[in-house]
């Protein structure tokens, strides 16, 4: 028996994989395909103090191995999540945790003290990386002094475990990831979308409304896995790696790098079940290769 | 309604021109009950440019034969390979998704549709009829050989045609035939679907006419199932997602 | 008969297709398979002051829809191309651009004083964005001060045509592009390769021999676009955009974002023959879609 | 050597065993001249995960019949795909690329391949043969139905055989074959391709005699002629090119 377990810097997962925000709801729309609680963690959709429309449609456009999306933080607001939301997932036996955006660092603030009193909330994702806001989102995450400041403000008001994730759309990611490490966050998870564009040539518009939308997807893997390792070798705090993974093999190859969970987004999309067989295969994954506990992957990449 | 993940087996790819295709597919045990207007999504194998599923309405149902209809127009990558599937073939679906046409509280009954858009149609019609009410068609075209699958529609109602050049039917869009003319139409509901400019005529001349009209949008999707929001149509209520929300709505409902 | 001329600020091209530099030899290889005069312009391999052995092999590995290179510019020295190749090449009637990279300022100075002297080489295409060298290459890119310092000084000593490459492993590459615009450059290119990673599951060893990589390919098509068009928002010098060229569908859809020209790098090695059926394929878009000039396509992206 | 884009088609495809099969490509038109040891690279259509081409020796050339044949090993998704393939269905080749085994200036010739290395060495005991030099093959492979066109080779030459469980031929690699083993080999020049890990041996076997050797590497490759500089192989010259000053070189050559 392999043991999947990962300790999360005290976030006890029962196997390493989680649900990356924005693409999974609230878990509930997945509840028809399998048991959601059979997960290491969920991250719900993105949550901000005020409701928000998000953006015009369209908002996807396909791409070689990928997708952009332009959703912008659509969401009924940290109340409604709180009042109408939470007492319907509160009761699912896995990590349900609350990806946090906002456009001011107070917003940010309230937004995770409201989260802060869910009890069965055992922590949040601070957004510091979402490409599709007019205002704040990646801005926040694109330079160590205001990164600094959201993860210094939140931390004063919210006690659990706080996950900081990080924009790939900057020079050098590792410098944020120590950043965010100094003052106060307990894990980082990576990587966001990267900014991207698509145009129709037909007709010479853009297919997005927004112009440029947040890439993911396989096509991101290789950077994704590059950020990772770099900030596995400049943190001491376990690190949540995600980006185009699509199966088990890709999963593994993020430990390898050096995280210690990871999470699965546009995979979702295309199969519904991919999460709980990306669980299996990395239990089979151990077995093949004498690891008796996944945590022992973590970092194991020999170089 | 419970949603499923199943591979289905073609078992007979029916080419209708050069650009349509029926597709019957199996179910590989007994197919759950599912409501017209819905739609499955479809994963396209060996798509060397083809990532996420294909959005796909749900044109024909035999639950006896635990089979059900695709009709397919071949406009890119993905729905050239679903035509290009053989039988024998399997055909991964996630399904039933979206909501659905409601029946009628009336008996004067017009299906309009264009394009692909006709897919839904035929099985809203053959549930109509199953229902005691018996439904008209109005379908448009380009031209004549655009006009598929006509007679299955005709073994469920009356059907009407238009061309844009004339080839059959009335010449013009489908606003122009004379069942969309008269001052007093004897329509009480419209169920259309087809190209969004279509659709916006057909919604603009039920509410001068005070005719009940349920429209069947086709955004692009991510997922199909309300996990991504990618799919939202603006409505009296904001943005709602057209795969969850819809794809059905009132067209007095969208912001149109 | 569409015009398909290009004047890039000075620089003439017959039409706007280019080939990457690394990704077509010194037009050499290509010469069997169709006449390179064809093409608008050849940036040749990337050249440095002195012989360069390059990185161990592995030096490639496949990822979704693209590929990591590790070559770490292999080459035998600017001296050795003036004696040797130069002479080959110097006939062939298009642009034959040289791709200079170095480790220091007075390297890439030193390289491009060699190749100001050849009478046949009309310009530059200045390499501060190469992810596969240790020292320098990148680096250079990836700051304003460090990006103005090389081209000032290889300004000083280039009298000719002088392109600077950008990298796309930057947090705001429209800033780059705006300080070497206020610096003397006359168009800028991008992007460069990002930089990525690939593991190898089962052996859990990295795919290269350098762990790291530059990614180019279709995969990184929506980030260089994105790129692109916020590069054109900034600067008034022309740019040659690049990255997952495989067509002229996306020829052109760089061009509506904002660039003059293309380069077309690693679909040469999917189908040599690539570059001309983009230039046919230009052609024939503007006459469907009644342009009368490839020049109008630039910057057309109706927003 | 002129190199050629061209779309073959596939005249047959013959299935070895679960994991070879041998693909017959017909030229258009008038197959150029090509020399055993070279290569081509297949453009590998409708892969969703294979994007540049894939290198495969030539393995057989019939110039009367303008047909060429590849000896495919399926170990991936390209392979699989090429392993797949119809009669009838088109294959896009670059070709012919890379060098080739030169003549021996002596006799007595032993060409040593396993797995998927076999492939250029039919086409070269062809050359050889039709030059009046008898060729001998020492094969090998894990066990006897890794052993594959076996026939083929036979109709040239002497054909020694090893498998690692012993079910066919002598027990063990291709070194611990006789043939190998004699302290006075009767072995002029060798020609090998397979594993790296066997034809290091083999070389180290050929240095330790005085035998010529060249080896054929199969290093991994973006284009397959010379554009990219990602296939080296460490020479006593530095970094040389696999597919432009390779694929064939002495054992000497190599920094092995
Ligand atoms: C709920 C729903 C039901 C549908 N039912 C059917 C059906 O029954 N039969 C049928 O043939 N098609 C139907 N469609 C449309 C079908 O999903 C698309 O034609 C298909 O996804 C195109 O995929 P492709 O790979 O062939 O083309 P692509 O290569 O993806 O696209 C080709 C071109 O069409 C455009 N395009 C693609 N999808 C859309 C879209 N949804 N809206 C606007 N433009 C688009 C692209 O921008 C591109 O220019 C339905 C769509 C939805 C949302
Ligand atoms: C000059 C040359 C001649 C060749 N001749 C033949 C031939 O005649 N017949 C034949 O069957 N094969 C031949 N090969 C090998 C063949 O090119 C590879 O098997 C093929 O590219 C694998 O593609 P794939 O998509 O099936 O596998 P992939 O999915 O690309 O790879 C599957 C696994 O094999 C590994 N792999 C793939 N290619 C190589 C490589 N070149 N070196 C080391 N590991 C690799 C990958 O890392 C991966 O683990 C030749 C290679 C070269 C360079
Ligand atoms: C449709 C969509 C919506 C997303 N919404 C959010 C979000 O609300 N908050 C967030 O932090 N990330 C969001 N993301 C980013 C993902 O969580 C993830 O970081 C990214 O997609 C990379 O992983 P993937 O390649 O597995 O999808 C979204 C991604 C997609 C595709
Ligand atoms: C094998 C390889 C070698 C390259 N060598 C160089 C180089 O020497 N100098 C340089 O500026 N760019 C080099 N590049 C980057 C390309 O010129 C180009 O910027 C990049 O590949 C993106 O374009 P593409 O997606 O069309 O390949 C190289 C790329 C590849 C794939
Ligand atoms: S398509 Fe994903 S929510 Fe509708
Ligand atoms: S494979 Fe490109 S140079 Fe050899």
């Amino acid at each position: 028996m392999v043991d999947l377990n990962i300790d999360l810097n005290g976030l006890q997962l029962k196997n390493p994989v989680m649900t990356a925000s924005g693409t999974f709801g609230y878990g509930e729309e997945f509840m028809d395909f399998f048991d959601i609680a059979r997960l290491g963690g969920v991250l719900v959709k993105g949550t901000t103090l005020n409701h928000r429309e998000g953006n015009p449609y369209p908002r996807m456009a396909e791409t070689p191995k990928g997708m952009l999306n332009a959703v912008g933080l659509q969401n009924k607001g940290v109340q409604y999540f709180a009042d109408t939301i939470y007492p319907r997932i509160k009761d699912i036996k896995t990590n349900m945790l609350v990806n946090v955006s906002g456009s001011t660092v107070d917003e940010y603030v309230e937004t995770a003290k409201v989260v802060n009193s869910l009890e069965n909330i055992p922590g949040i994702e601070l957004n510091i990386s979402c490409p599709n806001v007019k205002e704040g989102g990646m801005a926040f995450g694109t330079s160590c002094p205001s990164a600094v400041a959201v993860v210094t403000a939140v931390r004063k008001v919210y006690d659990k475990h706080l996950m900081v994730k990080l924009s790939p759309n900057v020079t050098d990611i590792a410098e944020i990831a120590k950043a965010v490490e100094d003052n106060g966050a307990d894990s980082v998870s990576l990587i966001n979308t990267l900014l991207g564009m698509a145009i129709n040539a037909k007709t010479r518009r853009p297919l997005l409304s927004t112009i440029t939308g947040g890439l993911s997807g396989p096509a991101v893997k290789p950077i994704a896995l590059r950020m990772v390792w770099q900030v596995a070798q400049a943190v001491k705090i376990p690190i949540v790696g995600m980006g185009g993974i699509m199966n088990a093999t890709d999963a593994i190859e993020f430990m390898l790098a050096g995280a210690s969970a990871i999470q699965v987004g546009t995979a979702n999309f295309v199969d519904p079940m991919v999460t709980v067989k990306i669980v299996e295969g990395i239990e089979k994954y151990c077995e093949e290769n004498g690891f008796e506990s996944a945590s022992e992957l973590i970092g194991a990449m020999e170089v | 309604m419970k949603k499923y993940v199943d591979d289905f087996t073609v078992i007979e790819n029916q080419r209708l021109n050069h650009e349509y295709v029926v597709l019957t597919l199996k179910h590989p045990d007994r197919l759950p009950h599912m409501m017209p207007g819905q739609f499955v999504e479809v994963k396209v194998e060996n798509g060397p440019d083809t990532f996420l599923r294909r959005p796909i309405s749900i044109h024909d149902i035999d639950a006896e034969n635990n089979t059900m209809k695709l009709l397919v127009q071949e406009i890119g990558e993905g729905t050239r390979l679903m035509g290009a599937l053989n039988e024998g073939d399997k055909c991964n679906l996630v399904y039933p998704l979206g909501n659905w046409f409601s029946l009628p509280d009336k008996k004067d009954v017009l299906l309009v549709g264009g394009g692909c858009g006709i897919a839904p149609l035929l099985f809203m019609g053959r549930h109509l009829k199953a229902n005691g009410i018996k439904p008209r068609f109005l379908l448009g075209a380009r031209s004549a050989d655009g006009l598929i699958a006509i007679d299955e529609f005709k073994k469920l109602g009356e059907v009407y045609t238009t061309t844009e050049d004339g080839s059959e039917g009335v010449k013009g869009f489908v606003i122009h035939h004379p069942v969309m003319r008269t001052q007093q139409p004897d329509i009480d509901w419209i169920y259309t679907c087809g190209p969004e400019a279509m659709m916006k005529v057909v919604a603009k001349y039920a509410r001068n006419h005070e005719i009940k009209c349920q429209v069947s949008l086709e955004n692009s999707m991510a997922c199909g199932f309300g996990a991504c929001l990618c799919c939202v149509a603006e409505t009296l209520d904001g943005n709602k997602c057209t795969c969850t929300d819809g794809p059905v709505f009132d067209s007095t409902y969208l912001k149109w």
